[in-house]
């Protein structure tokens, strides 16, 4: 998980081309890769439109443990080739449909700060729906803290072993009940916050 | 594995763009019906739970993909019309950093959703019959579960006729692949209806695996509800449900 | 608005939480007058920030009444919100908005003002505090000292008349601590900001307190006064969980023995006593 | 097991944060002897939590070594664990268990005992700590204090050799403080505990401190020594973002306008000393 975090500091402090690349132009070209993903059904296409991704994904030096992100959809692209008779072009066919697809988003992400595009969503969703999405990435962060120390907890007092595996469920749901308990107060918290601050409707953010 | 994110480019046009319609009617329905101030009042709740639940989605419990998804008990705790909400909100974000696809936001919110908003219904109506917490947490997770699943076989059945076109677009077509095909195809040669769909399989391949997720997935449920309950009985709000 | 004007009068509340505990705020008044500098000072879990949170309507009392700037908050706290500036003790969850600057345009923008009003405003108050450096930072990246400037320059930003302080000085090092005292000090002197602040830490109380309210148990507001006033009044300051001041304790022990050197509160003013007093006894001798 | 065998060595670690914040634990080793009383001092943010980390094997260094009873703590924590007691900063997410009772079974349970055999050491532990009045409230409704004696206890019931404890003192108010150190020393007194405190407060260093490691910037540990020795070397502590005990601070206040009394660090060393010259300077007059 620290993965999500460690995107959005990429999208921070890289400097590469696709950085400086304003986000609509980064969205407009999400897009082509999507529409790419829905049109194109020769794997030539389909290679190439995955190639360019790769190549941009190293000409900005993003890093090999982002690149993993990319490939967390196959694990359910897999199923799918259980429809087919195993064949290799419709493996690859949805593979590379699959892979560009996570590749092109996890780009986006990695190049550009996430108030960026959410921004560019607020143009098109209404403002209670921007708004949640706002809070919910603060209370990501927020919420990543409980969680990675109450992980550290569970480690140093050997709470989760596999010698004693229903113990260590036990102990995991445990440990997700606590997280839950803290995101609630944590949210009654917020509300509170919001409220002595004017809070009507609706987070302003900068070039709404 | 208790549930499927699908992934961008698997399913057809038509499929995931009626899901991306009928999801925004529902959230447009909802969005009407739910008072204004309500809604306001519940943001930052709604943005812990959806926090919540990306997190869990990303704590890889068993390596290869199980995750909790703590669906179900954001159900229980959020209610129906705020869960679908949360939803959409969680597979914006985790379709973002490449979890789940873009395409399929729509149709990923509705299955999902299946999961808290009968999660939460079942959970309140077997706690009318049963007054029990262990098992009615466990059943509710495990049907709720259930029906995410087959719902998202629907789904995914309703796409059959164009994995067929994606299976022949290829015969006839570039020589490179043909070529390998051929190669692939000998060993199989048995393999009865070869460059057909075969959606059976599928189901019986995402059915056993999901079974363990429900039953897994229901267990920790099933916990997370006892440890709230001892903690914080006033969230599961068990008194309004039993009058 | 002249100064000295009451602005805050609480009058034996009493608040009943969930789980049945029950919090009375009483003996003493709590009153706060325009312009002072006002510190309740006491134990882990005494009611201070029950206290706080009836000044600002997140709680209304069982019994009892609350009156801030003439209204009572309970019901009508968002017709006086733009007069306070409000830290409660977690300011993780009180800083909303994605980059610092978005989060301190917060308030402004809610309470209605234009983009240039408001960011003149922001510009103001991130010069006073020096954020300038940290304006475009996302705020998940933020150290505990630059959260708690952070969290202080979105309550400060909309110019409020009073200021509420839940514990700011808590997990922040002597030097953070420092600088925090001086931005408030200087606050009140030239703005004539009220200010409230609740804190355990006594040895900070000198150097930021007119006027002391010393709470304990559950609720119990046992004194009120100048804090070298209730320092060298109170026999022990143990009974409300509470250390007294190293100083306190030094010239109390000094005096024990025999050496009456006053009740400094401060280092400098304590060196000055004792040469004094050294000097003096030479002259006698 | 003898005393003042080697317990934990450290040698000059580097760690690379995501964010590419590099913290160097340098300049002097990290040693520890078995039945020492250790602190770190420094000020928020140079790099404690990160050494503390290293021992535990949360972290793993890019370059240098931990050996930490013999190991590497990021290799083979588990093998030693039932030999560390650790209280990390934020206690909220260390107390896993819905009731006070069941958070101190987890670790005994955890570690394959059985339930008469926890049990037992529960109780002991509890007895020591004087928990046995809270010992079925749920953990979230109990107070700051009552939830570091609760983690602390979590540490303690396993008997370990070590004890860690990250800023342990932070948001305590003083009494809960001397209680805490009471116990620390008592426990290094009668069972030879080693331990390894982290913090800021510079007041509270010479009350519970063999061996004082001093560190600033992004990991520098640049003085080890007793505290009086560093304290009374130093210049100035403010280069560490530090301030110093407010005794230091008058004393050598004083040791400027000529008064030297020496450098005292607790209040009735203090008093002593001043008393002491007073008599002799009549004397000599």
């Amino acid at each position: 998980m620290i993965q999500l975090s460690y995107l959005d500091y990429l999208s921070i402090e890289g400097r590469s081309f696709l950085h400086r690349l304003g986000p609509g132009w980064k969205i407009i070209g999400m897009l082509m890769v999507l529409s790419g993903i829905v049109l194109l059904r020769n794997l030539f296409g389909l290679f190439s439109l995955y190639g360019i991704l790769l190549a941009f994904f190293f000409i900005c030096r993003l890093p090999l443990r982002i690149f993993f992100l990319t490939l967390y959809p196959l694990i359910f692209t897999v199923l799918f080739i259980f429809i087919s008779g195993f064949q290799l072009h419709f493996i690859l066919l949805v593979f590379l449909k699959a892979l560009s697809g996570s590749t092109g988003v996890v780009l986006l992400l990695a190049t550009t700060p996430y108030p960026l595009i959410f921004r560019t969503l607020g143009r098109f969703l209404p403002s209670l729906l921007v708004t949640a999405l706002f809070l919910t990435y603060r209370s990501i962060f927020i919420l990543l803290k409980v969680l990675e120390e109450t992980q550290h907890a569970l480690y140093l007092r050997g709470g989760f072993q596999w010698k004693h595996p229903w113990r260590s469920l036990h102990n995991i749901s445990n440990a997700f009940g606590h997280l839950i308990i803290k995101g609630i107060d944590a949210s009654e918290k917020m509300y509170e916050s919001m409220m002595l601050r004017g809070f009507k409707n609706k987070i302003h953010y900068r070039g709404e | 594995m208790s549930h499927i994110h699908l992934p961008d480019g698997v399913l057809p046009v038509w499929l995931w763009a009626s899901g991306f319609i009928i999801a925004i009617l529902i959230g447009f329905i909802l969005f009407r019906f739910t008072k204004k101030e309500a809604l306001t009042k519940k943001l930052p709740l709604l943005g812990m739970m959806a926090a919540a639940m990306v997190l869990g989605a990303s704590v890889e419990i068993v390596p290869i993909a199980y995750h909790v998804n703590l669906m179900v008990i954001s159900g229980i705790l959020l209610e129906p019309s705020l869960i679908f909400l949360a939803t959409f909100v969680v597979n914006v974000i985790l379709a973002l950093f490449g979890h789940g696809g873009i395409t399929v936001i729509g149709l990923n919110t509705l299955t999902l959703s299946i999961e808290g908003i009968f999660g939460y219904l079942f959970f309140r109506l077997f706690w009318k019959i049963l007054k029990r917490l262990t098992p009615v947490a466990f059943i509710a997770t495990f049907l709720a579960l259930c029906l995410s699943t087959f719902s998202m076989i629907g789904v995914v059945g309703l796409g059959v006729s164009h994995y067929e076109e994606l299976i022949h677009k290829n015969e006839g077509h570039g020589i490179f692949e043909f070529k390998l095909l051929k190669e692939k195809h000998d060993p199989h040669g048995e393999d009865k209806g070869k460059g057909e769909v075969n959606f059976r399989r599928f189901i019986a391949i995402v059915l056993s695996l999901s079974f363990l997720g429900w039953i897994l997935e229901g267990i920790i449920t099933t916990l997370i509800v006892r440890y709230l309950h001892r903690l914080r009985p006033d969230l599961l709000r068990l008194e309004i449900g039993a009058s | 608005m002249q100064q000295g004007e009451r602005i805050i009068q609480v009058d034996c509340i009493t608040h009943v939480y969930p789980d049945m505990t029950k919090v009375q705020i009483c003996g003493l008044d709590f009153v706060v007058n325009r312009g002072e500098r006002v510190s309740i000072l006491g134990s882990n879990g005494c009611g201070k920030t029950t206290l706080l949170k009836h000044l600002l309507g997140i709680l209304v009392p069982k019994d009892g009444s609350v009156r801030i700037f003439g209204v009572d908050p309970g019901k009508e706290y968002s017709k006086i919100r733009q007069q306070i500036g409000v830290v409660m003790q977690d300011v993780d969850e009180q800083i909303l908005g994605p980059t610092v600057y978005d989060d301190i345009l917060f308030a402004p923008l809610n309470y209605g003002m234009n983009r240039a009003e408001a960011g003149r405003l922001a510009g103001s108050v991130m010069e006073r505090l020096n954020l300038g450096s940290i304006k475009d930072k996302m705020v998940n990246y933020l150290s505990g000292g630059e959260k708690k400037k952070v969290a202080l320059a979105g309550a400060l930003v909309t110019e409020p008349e009073l200021l509420i302080l839940d514990e700011p000085f808590t997990g922040l090092d002597p030097v953070s601590r420092r600088e925090l005292i001086g931005i408030l000090n200087e606050l009140n002197r030239e703005k004539g900001i009220t200010f409230i602040v609740t804190l355990h830490e006594v040895d900070l109380v000198p150097q930021m307190t007119d006027v002391l309210y010393l709470m304990h148990g559950h609720g119990d507001l046992s004194e009120r006064g100048r804090p070298d006033e209730i320092f060298g009044k109170l026999k022990d300051l143990e009974s409300f969980n509470l250390e007294e001041p190293t100083l306190t304790r030094l010239f109390k022990g000094l005096k024990k023995e025999g050496l009456d050197f006053g009740e400094p509160l401060q280092v400098d003013e304590a060196v000055e006593a004792i040469k004094k007093h050294w000097d003096a006894e030479k002259k006698v001798v």
